[in-house]
């Protein structure tokens, strides 16, 4: 396979398959299983505790990465927790500041396009508070927008909860005007960024979110590790989600007290080396820069999307999606057939309701394929799958499907 | 790639295409059982009417690819008429097989062999034990 | 350094450095670096979902793991949840099932020995739930024992939360007799197994214990991976912990239901490399034998403790510990300004509280240093380690502490 | 082991053997400022009194390691009489001197100075910072 000046930096690629399926996890560069190898191999020696070398050079990493992960997002050191991807960060917030700021007949408003783990916490959270959920009304692309959300938030809105970007549809929220409305009714922003960290600079401050979730293992990471960023004042006056060791500040048979800061909210041994790899996953990234990554996938994008148009027997639901990810099905073949044919010809793609149910009910279908585009995917990859396509729409029709 | 062709036998695109003893029946001497697979979409309903050990009928309701689906109708074909021990067994081997490990080869599993070519494709034993399970339900 | 037949497959080990830090977290064994390689390097695929070769791969070692880890405990695979850690599971147990299950006057026994991991959710609970926290006594030498349990136990105690191995003293408690009169009480027990899960075969039928957590870094495995053993029945009727993505069965706007089994509590992504390190981690220790184990190390902390008792200036806390553990302090030394010494001289021991602050409160200090043994640890590193010490008192009188 | 000769000056074990201005003063003019060190068990409180922009006293109390313990004893002794500014100065050089950080050597850190030897040992950097930082607290 024809490989681009990135791709070379991938070991994952080799052979004839073809990787397309970056949504559900990204590959990973050497110098990130480099970092993870560093520490097993060298290291292998628990943080914060330890005086001898390694175990003050684990130390050294583990926090120097919690300066690049608020460098990358442009927040302080002070307001970034290490969490086990993007699911628990979502869950901290909504049971730790939403069960506790949430009272019965308060709204909480989600989308159609959520994540399970950006709509369940809050389902839950709702539940067990007597709030409310509203979901804003989605355009007839499938998209929120501002008008609609204005039309959905009140006085009685207290948490907004929404994708940045979805993982189905592909589509980028208008985050910052969202936020600026929420704020008037002073309500507080989660933004589940699981999918908009790999494809678009986030400035924290310019966004002016209150909280933000991604996990490492998408955007060229390890797994077992994500992010929760929260605003210190909004951090500062919130219980822990998790009690154990290293978040105390003093404990005592009957009461306890709690570390400042992300501290408190990581509770015993984190993933270490799962943070280590995620600091060279972030240099990678910022070497790259976003302009690049944006318009590299941009263009791929737009070239598959071309080509899709012109397939007979397939249904594209997406063209208007703003990153990578493109949902589609061919006609007639259930998603679950369709893939197996994939499969076979070693193109990596998915299918299912990819944990977005609600989506799946919007669209009126029971699942669909998606295939997702990143920097290490080439036109000649595009063009290989695009002609699988096509050759698949013919196998079933043979079969009678 | 004969593998696939393998999987997709004539046989089950025809029972995928006209489905038998397809839809419910609201009768409380029939057993129901519900299987729902969130992460494929799969969705499929057996039911069950079984009188002094013997299977009297048996129906499918649901949606999903066509291996859950024709697997569902086939068996709903298979069991009618068979003693309840009997289809249990019949139901066990017929796990077994998909799923590649060791099964009884002295049990008939008629047209249901025809699923042998599953056991090639991890990921889609899913979806022919499905409708299996949940009668192996209807039987509890 | 002379090695021994196994610390030549921990590639940590080299130079002078000697590495009496297990108890914090233990060293690597090549195979478990090595399984976390073939998964970033050649798989780096999502897991369940996923019909191409490497996703199937990926999902098939993620649940052989659970099997591995099942035989391993001796339950079955329904009864073994993923966690991020002993912590996380702990945790989980205290939100899920104590929340929903203690109320007002309820008794929760614990006791000095216990980790802040095993400590802090349960005084959390009580605090939520009205329940109260209950000590055993520790008998002179600072064990838990089946008298002490047998008396403080009542008709109240609904929850016994206890440590299977102290980190400080290295006791082995009773469980198995404790589990025995808690049952006659109805009251559930959860052992914390994280530091003896790499000491004794710990089998849960026999133990009879309803739950059990440990981490895979304690036991020659990866971090940021933990495991809740829970008996079957008593993880259905509970509620998950985490909310999200994959623990689901059906999704709807207003109200959804969650799976069954381990799965319910594994919400979105897991930490899948870590998961297929720990399989190596669990074939490793299996390969050598828990007796084995425990001859090797019992001799070898034998000999440490002889030598202990006949330098000056030394006090040791635990001379019957039943492990590798081994607390002591310096004379005069606050142990921060000893453990600097030892860093020096390349030996990495740990110093402080060890996150079990009751266990120091009850010792009358402030804190402690920590040596914890292993199997690739030698007789000749506990020679240096011994002659540094000496050294190191000598060192610390010249300069008139 | 040069280095640790370097960590543990004679001066530093001086003050740690021998405290000044150890112990608290109840009175409500007395800014106090308490820090623990969960993992290590450090503990130290120190008390500020400050009137018109001059620091007139600060006490110390606590429990450590000699490093925390004497550089808290040798806090007390070079702020008292110095202003609250130039005091929020001394304090904030020490800290970036110890944590191996660029420093205002203009900056005269009198007797401080022996805890130079503490950047070649980052972890104990905590140490011989922690009365300093609760001593800026009681500024606040
Ligand atoms: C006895 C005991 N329990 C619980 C824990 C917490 O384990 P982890 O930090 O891996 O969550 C530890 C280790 O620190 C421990 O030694
Ligand atoms: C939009 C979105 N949100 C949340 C998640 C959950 O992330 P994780 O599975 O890493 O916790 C995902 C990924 O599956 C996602 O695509």
């Amino acid at each position: 396979m024809i490989k681009n000046i990135w791709s070379k930096d991938f070991p994952q690629i080799k052979g004839n398959n073809i990787y397309l399926d970056t949504a559900a996890t990204s590959l990973k560069p050497k110098s990130v299983i480099e970092a993870i190898n560093h520490y097993y191999g060298d290291l292998s020696s628990n943080i914060h505790r330890g005086m001898y070398e390694a175990a003050v050079e684990s130390t050294q990493l583990y926090e120097e990465t919690r300066e690049v992960v608020a460098k990358f997002i442009n927040a302080r050191d002070d307001e970034v927790i290490y969490t086990r991807g993007t699911t628990s960060s979502l869950n901290l917030v909504a049971f730790s500041y939403g069960l506790d700021n949430l009272k019965v007949g308060d709204e909480i408003i989600v989308s159609e396009l959520e994540h399970h783990s950006s709509l369940l916490p809050w389902q839950k959270i709702a539940e067990k508070t007597g709030a409310v959920l509203k979901f804003v009304a989605l355009d007839k692309f499938g998209r929120i927008t501002v008008d609609a959300f204005k039309k959905i938030i009140s006085k009685k809105t207290k948490v907004v909860a929404l994708t940045y970007v979805s993982n189905v549809m592909g589509y980028i929220t208008p985050m910052k005007e969202i936020i600026e409305v929420a704020h008037k009714y002073n309500s507080v922003v989660v933004v589940d960024a699981a999918q908009a960290v790999q494809h678009l600079a986030i400035d924290v401050v310019d966004l002016d979110c209150d909280f933000l979730a991604f996990s490492g293992h998408k955007m060229l990471g390890p797994t077992g590790i994500g992010i929760l960023y929260g605003k210190a004042n909004l951090l500062n006056d919130m219980e822990p989600f998790e009690y154990g060791g290293d978040m105390n500040e003093d404990v005592g048979k009957e009461t306890s007290t709690w570390k400042r800061g992300p501290q408190k909210f990581e509770a015993g041994t984190m993933p270490i080396a799962s943070v280590l790899g995620l600091k060279e996953s972030i240099k990678y990234i910022q070497k790259i820069g976003f302009k690049k990554i944006h318009d590299y996938i941009t263009n791929l994008h737009r070239y598959t999307i071309e080509q899709f148009k012109i397939i007979d027997g397939l249904t594209l639901y997406n063209p208007l999606s703003d990153t990578g990810i493109i949902s589609f099905n061919l006609e007639n073949v259930p998603s679950h057939d369709a893939i197996t044919y994939f499969a076979e010809k070693q193109i990596a793609i998915r299918a299912g309701q990819h944990c977005a149910k609600l989506i799946c009910d919007w669209l009126g279908i029971y699942s669909c394929l998606r295939a997702s585009i990143y920097i290490y995917n080439t036109k000649k990859e595009i063009d290989i799958f695009i002609s699988v396509i096509k050759e698949s729409i013919e196998y079933f029709n043979k079969l009678g499907f | 790639m004969s593998g696939l062709d393998n999987l997709y036998r004539e046989v089950i695109m025809e029972h995928y295409k006209n489905p038998r003893n397809k839809g419910l029946i609201e009768d409380s001497k029939y057993k129901l059982f519900r299987i729902k697979n969130p992460s494929c979409g799969d969705d499929i309903t057996i039911q069950t009417y079984a009188e002094d050990g013997i299977i009297k009928d048996c129906r499918q309701m649901g949606h999903g690819c066509s291996i859950s689906m024709a697997s569902a109708s086939i068996l709903t074909e298979i069991m009618v008429g068979k003693k309840v021990e009997e289809a249990k067994e019949i139901a066990e081997t017929y796990l077994n097989m998909i799923a590649n490990k060791e099964f009884n080869k002295d049990i008939d599993l008629e047209e249901a062999t025809v699923f042998s070519g599953v056991k090639d494709f991890p990921a889609r034993i899913k979806c022919a034990s499905i409708a299996w399970v949940a009668f192996k339900d209807t039987l509890e």
